[in-house]
């Protein structure tokens, strides 16, 4: 047992005297009887360093890791090399103890990676207003809708189905706080369906909700369906993935207001789903409306640079209701990583990087698509991940092959009723052609022994 | 925890202008390595950039090298690059290892910044959730490949429950925030489940700023409710201002004053009584764990905050998470998925799931099951204290912050900082800094500049709004009497130094 | 490197008294969260205990509890506990990271110390080193069950072998003097198995201290060879005292003086006309990777530092590594066990074995295979950089070295500092401070002291001793043109401010 | 391909100009042509972070480690636990990137390490003087024979079979070196033949070199044995394993002149052998022949305590060749380690760390002893380690065992033909009861089946 504190006997002794007790439950002594807890928690002893290594070592060894399959799993979440230069700066205790920076003295370091984090992401969405980080993705998605609301008040807000389900689901969720509704926008030929859109909008939209590229891997024509949505006045939310945007024409020049993301891809590891960042990024109309905090620039007494948190009375100080967001602890270090993954690739590098994972997706789907039992889900252009139907039980074929050590992708049935067999494979610099071509081999020969299988059975 | 008033708005450089104010950056701290001239510059990655510098080498093109073109059609195609840094590896290291040491952490000093907790980060904790088992773990793996990581999440809920005193738990919530808004969002659910539509949400006028925020984003009104002379709810006020339209009240117990409210059980009697909820914003359970339990004294819902009470480090601002607990009544709407166990009927022990199939549901917060690596490191601090030593940390946070009172309030610092409420404490206390600015001139934040210069990172300023000058101080369990010694000392020197 | 002149004899506490002297610490860096007056105190972990704290939790005694004086006679047992601190976890880790902040380190600035070579530690290597199949690997496995490990040990020494150009490599020593230690050695039963004694060894006056102490330690008397007008070795200095009681030449090239010797060939032809072989120091080897190879330039034996040129991290002291490569004529007598490939018979692919059959072997200088980890290291450094990236690292360190003596010799520092033998240098170059000392009454350790406040550390003062006040500055080749611009101006201007 | 530099062609041209050369290869031009290389080093070409990180994490994966199998080998190293927090310290740039502290402005963080790890030394053995570090155990053993060699000048070292191989052969190739020559003392019911000891002294040994507890896990009567060589005049060196010191007297009360040792048990990996470091000690009449560094204190210029190296001037500055030793880079980190290990220890922990192994150690050798086919090597105290004979083939019991995932110890036969079945046993905290157990069964029916095998074969 340790609860890693440092008060001997004598020091207890010395430190109840002072303040004028006798004993510790003296100090407790407020907390009426009726409330008081008497009994022990009913949890396992306490045990030392080494043995609870050792139990949640038993526990990890548990699970399998992108380390112990070969895994193209993806769907909001990728298996990126992260430079071990992340590991050593996260580990820093600078970077890794400090609360959020309220006393600018001694938190210059924080701030100044804030900084550079928001230029950075204002680089990418091609946006100039960025924050300092949300919690993830789709609770990114969930406050740029909020954002729209506090904007123009509007209550009707459509969502394209090619959003990631989760922040679909998290719409719906806080839609019911912010009183605003959700309505989906129906996909065509796998990309949001811009007549649909149409058909759909009107005066009363205060919000168009999208994806680049779009769950199903598809890159959408988002300077088409955002002039749409303007024509309404409808704020455009558009949800990116953050690495594709080496090649691809950055939201905020195809007229999207909001652009949001998940930011485990910039050098934060898989850790089953988090902790990673959201990052947030808007036009500058937009700027009182943005959620958390933004670090900017300024002087000090003596007119050497600095920097601050700016705009931070909106919340928990003057107009506390009035506030833009709730949010509070965000995903520094996250963040952090995220810049420094950043300037790691480089200028050039994130081109580079864009390109070759773009041909490795197009060599892969062409590989998969030629297996028999195989199909493309749809034909439109994909940058990273892709979408094939299976014709075999899809949930059959991913155990078979995870069994062969290949973890093929993500089954879209389970979001998407309508692409039952629907397999959703992810590509990552960590995915060279050997691998794609074993996973070709191993899921050729899953589905032939599944139809076998389902043959045999019928 | 509050922003210090200081951090005034400036501009954003992506942003364009915002209007540049100088701020009071009054004292800073050296760093080593460093000249005043060369901090002076605080020049930024971009700046340091080169054209052709870069860290990162792209693997080879093993695939046909189509031209771009030919794979996107070119209107979707980026024409100008985003104009990330470019430096080589060297340099990246170097400029974030020197901007690191411009930061204050809680491994080089005294950190009592009241409300957030800060009590040491055992590094075990870091190294269990680095192992690949964890940190390789993609969220959407099949729960029969994730057996591990269900499990701990599962032992997790189970021993917050415990904690909190309320069975169900969800780990869903990214921090403190995000569990106040889960809460908020269950208690409508609740109602609205019943045919009840209610309008208003009560939060004391000591509450945290997320509080009032968090009730404005559910749709309700928020109504302040007053705070008694001993620091605790105003009943008066209280049962004034509840009725049939109030779907909750939001507490912390302590409270953001560091006192524990004796009415508690008058508290949820109230508000029980007209149908609403009780809300625990668990910023302060450290005063607490295995000492009284929020299930116990009636609340309804508790947000644990684990960056604070459960040791998951800060980093400079998240990231955390804020798991909920709720009662029996709550549990139908609590978020999707939940962790469940099923025992396998092959006797092969039992079997964990993530549970979707919950049609009361108020739906996802986040995307896939929150933040996992935050649990592994919580899980770790859990299963080294246990039972005993949660107890026993509480015990300490108290008697640290009673210890540090007491010799705060010898001759020469309690007529210029007195105790805002002088009662026994919890883990923290507030002091004003009212009779200070008065008699020496000195303001809160002055003091706090001026405890930078010795060493300390400051305690929260200007927080509660209710006291005057605020200063809450929360020394956590893991710091020696020798540090809480040598703080106050340094407190009464300045004030000495003042005079 | 040599060792600084200020750093005199001081009292050992544990030593007890050796005469206490003041030493000069005239600059001094301070460090974030620390105040003047506590880091006056520089109190040592053992005066932060406290009876009765902890860390360490021993884990349960699950087998019987048998009194130890049952087990162990009590004559054997311990009476008095050694006095080991008594601290907790959050102590000892505050306790270390504050003093670590009184390090100068590469990460934070520019350490152009020659001899030394400061290059940048790439983070990759470090991960690479802590993967338990390597941080974990118990020494004894069996070659069996340690195949990756005698991989990567196999495929290093050819990569070493080939950089060097001698085909005969082991990685047994554990730094450079180690390696210098084995290569004597081995001079020695090399001459002996051919029935030759011969009593001395020649060094070169500019040679590193380490190699007379090598001397010495292997029983041969230490001759000195003076130093030409050019900087190279003294041609007929080294033939007038190369005789047949000469067991070898130990050199480096280029030299401590950062010169190549143009003589080279016609040294190894002295040297080995007499029967000798030659040695080199592999200190320098940072500059010719790739460009020169000291087998083809006639070395027999050739240590190499892999805390320097491949990039294994100082660590404030070591750990490093100083494997050796060797010729033909001396690999019968090289340290064992080797690592050696054999073809499996069953087709299974190569099988890698430790080696101990080898009856002319000197035997081994330490335990086990050597430091495996730094192996670890290096051997990712190579196959990060390729044939192609060593080569360019040892252009690039070249090409730096010779950018900053340029910038150096501008007008205002060359007069004052001149540099000691101006020819192309290689991947360092030596200056004198005598001017300086004569003409501003400054020391060559005066200015150190002043580039400290500048933010940078000094380069190597007094040495190589046959230069007067002389500054050995190495830059390497990670860094920056503007940090070598910025390092020369800082010089500029300290020199300016003397005036 | 990577080389970590930042040159621009444009700096190349730029730095050449101010050089005024007009190619890198006329800064090569001093190098003669026939020593040129011209050709392309015959190495693999470069490749990026993550190719690099995949090879390595392939090769590290061909390994077992203590990780893979439940592992009671020792005979040098040990498989303890090393606490996250040190990880950590060791990371930090400011540990793990300076230079030897030769400014010691800039320093004192290195030096105050030094001086608080020469303490702890110096607690453990009982010997007032400890240096900062030496390479590792066997090579301190050789160094501390130098020390001898100094101090008395005379050339008889006599050499306790219970001292480790590995010192035992660095004592004889370096000897050739120091014109010593060694001489072994034998073993007698597993500990050094006192008896034998005494017949082999004379007034021309210059130092007796024994070990505690010896190679065989033996307890030595190192007070027995040091007298003895007293009376001669004869240096007495000791080797010690730095764990059991906790509950052992330590050999400076014994008698012990010099007390070296093998640091990995303190805090350092195993990292298959190294790097570790080798600890040092010794009386105050030796301080001036200690090799390596000593940390000392001082005060600066205004009175503050500070720290420095002191004894420097002996090597590489006056009198080069009369340096008592030749080492200059020794293992400050892996130093740092063991004192950061011992302060984690703390007083208390290090003396029931001690009472745990050897009472886990009785239980291993009872229960070990209990089985068909096993017997006790000998019948000394233990602490942390033991002998024992099989009735098989030690090799051969060895890899079945470890086909179940067991690795019982080691083959003594490798080292002392006399043991040739004999099988070395190490216990740390990690082994527990139920591994020991585990082990017994293991061991049990390996013995069993291939005594089977031999029948059968025989
Ligand atoms: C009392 C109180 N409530 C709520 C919060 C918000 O918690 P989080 O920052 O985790 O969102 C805080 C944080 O400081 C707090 O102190
Ligand atoms: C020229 C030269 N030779 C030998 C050495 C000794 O090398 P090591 O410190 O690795 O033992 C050094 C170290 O600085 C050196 O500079």
């Amino acid at each position: 047992m340790s609860s890693y504190t440092a008060a001997t006997q004598q020091d207890i002794e010395e430190m109840l005297a002072a303040i004028g007790v006798s004993s510790i439950d003296d100090l407790f002594a407020e907390i009426p009887e009726g409330v008081r807890f008497d009994r022990a928690l009913d949890l396992p002893a306490g045990k030392p360093e080494q043995e609870v290594f050792a139990e949640l070592n038993a526990l990890a060894a548990k699970n399998t890791s992108a380390d112990d399959e070969i895994s193209f799993l993806g769907a909001g979440m990728y298996d990126h090399y992260v430079p071990a230069l992340i590991d050593t700066l996260l580990g820093r205790a600078e970077f890794l103890t400090p609360y959020t920076p309220y006393q600018p003295e001694v938190s210059q370091g924080n701030l100044q990676v804030m900084f550079e984090y928001q230029t950075a992401i204002s680089e990418l969405t091609g946006l100039p207003v960025s924050n300092a980080s949300v919690y993830e993705g789709p609770s990114a998605v969930g406050a740029a809708a909020y954002l729209a609301k506090l904007a123009n008040g509007r209550k009707r807000h459509l969502v394209s189905r090619g959003v990631h389900p989760h922040s679909r689901e998290t719409l719906e969720t806080l839609a019911v706080g912010y009183g605003t509704t959700m309505e989906e926008v129906p996909l065509s030929a796998g990309i949001t369906d811009l007549a649909a859109l149409k058909e759909m909008l009107s005066d009363d939209v205060g919000a168009v909700i999208l994806q680049q590229p779009n769950f199903l891997g598809s890159v959408e024509d988002l300077a088409a369906l955002a002039a749409a949505a303007k024509e309404h006045g409808a704020v455009v939310i558009s949800s990116c993935d953050p690495i594709p945007l080496g090649i691809l024409e950055p939201p905020g020049s195809l007229g999207v207001d909001v652009a949001v993301g998940e930011g485990q891809s910039l050098g934060n590891r898989l850790d089953f789903g988090g902790p990673s960042f959201g990052f947030f990024a808007a036009t500058q109309e937009h700027i009182r409306r943005m959620p958390g905090r933004i670090a900017g620039e300024t002087r000090d007494v003596d007119g050497r640079r600095g920097w601050v948190l700016t705009l931070q009375t909106r919340e928990q100080h003057i107009r506390r209701e009035k506030a833009t967001s709730n949010i509070c602890t965000a995903q520094a270090l996250n963040a952090l990583a995220g810049v420094v993954y950043l300037g790691w690739l480089g200028k050039q590098g994130f081109v580079e990087l864009g390109e070759l994972l773009a041909r490795r997706t197009a060599y892969a789907r062409e590989t998969l698509t030629a297996i028999d039992g195989v199909t493309a889900l749809h034909s439109q252009p994909v940058v990273r991940e892709f979408a094939v139907e299976l014709d075999a039980p899809v949930e059959a074929v991913i155990a078979r092959c995870q069994d062969q050590g290949v973890n093929p992708g993500y089954a879209l049935g389970r979001d998407y009723p309508e692409f039952s067999n629907g397999l959703l494979v992810a590509i990552t610099e960590r995915r060279d052609r050997a691998q794609i071509d074993r996973l070709a081999e191993v899921l050729a020969s899953a589905i032939a022994a599944e139809r076998g299988a389902v043959e045999v059975a019928g | 925890m509050s922003d210090m008033a200081s951090a005034q708005t400036a501009a954003q450089h992506a942003a364009g202008e915002l209007g540049q104010e100088t701020v009071q950056v009054t004292s800073s701290v050296p760093s080593a390595g460093e000249t005043p001239q060369q901090r002076d510059g605080a020049k930024t990655i971009y700046e340091k950039s080169k054209v052709g510098r870069r860290a990162f080498m792209v693997p080879e093109t093993d695939v046909p090298d189509t031209p771009l073109d030919q794979l996107i059609p070119s209107a979707l195609l980026r024409k100008d690059p985003a104009k990330l840094p470019e430096v080589a590896e060297p340099e990246l290291v170097r400029h974030y290892t020197r901007i690191s040491k411009r930061n204050f952490d809680l491994d080089s000093g005294f950190y009592p910044l009241g409300s957030c907790t800060m009590k040491h980060n055992p590094r075990l904790h870091e190294r269990v959730a680095a192992l690949p088992g964890n940190s390789r773990l993609h969220p959407l793996q099949s729960d029969s490949h994730a057996q591990g990581a269900l499990e701990l999440m599962y032992n997790l809920q189970h021993a917050l429950g415990e904690i909190a005193g309320l069975p169900h738990v969800s780990l869903q919530p990214s921090a403190g925030s995000h569990g106040e808004l889960a809460g908020v969002l269950l208690t409508k659910a609740y109602h609205e489940d019943r045919g009840d539509q209610r309008t208003k949400v009560l939060t004391p006028d000591t509450a945290h700023g997320t509080n009032p925020a968090t009730v404005t984003m559910c749709g309700y009104d928020v109504v302040k409710v007053g705070t008694n002379p001993d620091g605790g709810v105003d009943l008066e006020d209280l049962r004034a201002k509840a009725d049939d339209q109030v779907a909750c009240l939001m507490l912390t117990n302590p409270n953001t004053l560091g006192l524990f409210d004796p009415n508690i059980e008058e508290i949820a009697k109230i508000v029980h009584d007209v149908g609403a909820t009780l809300y625990y914003d668990g910023a302060n359970l450290n005063a607490v764990m295995g000492k009284s339990r929020p299930g116990d004294m009636g609340f309804d819902i508790v947000h644990f905050n684990l960056h604070k009470s459960f040791t998951q480090p800060h980093g400079g601002g998240g990231p955390g998470a804020g798991p909920i607990a709720v009662s029996e009544r709550i549990e139908p709407f609590i978020t999707r998925p939940q962790v469940v166990k099923a025992e396998s009927s092959n006797g092969d022990g039992p079997r964990f799931e993530l549970d979707y199939d919950r049609p009361k549901s108020i739906g996802r917060l986040r995307g896939f099951q929150g933040n996992y690596g935050v649990f592994v490191r919580s899980y770790a601090y859990i299963r080294s204290l246990g039972a005993e030593g949660l107890k026993e940390a509480s015990e300490l946070a108290v008697l640290n912050a009673n210890y540090l009172l007491a010799r705060l309030k010898e001759a020469g610092v309690a007529e210029y900082l007195p105790v805002a409420f002088d009662r026994i404490c919890m883990h923290e206390f507030v002091l004003s800094g009212a009779p200070m600015k008065k008699e020496l001139g000195i303001r809160t934040l002055d003091l706090a500049k001026r405890l930078l210069d010795h060493g300390y990172h400051p305690p929260t300023v200007y927080f509660p709004l209710l006291v005057e000058e605020a200063l809450l101080v929360e020394p956590t369990e893991t710091e020696t009497k020798e540090t809480l010694d040598a703080f106050a000392d340094a407190v009464a020197d300045i004030l000495r130094e003042a005079k």
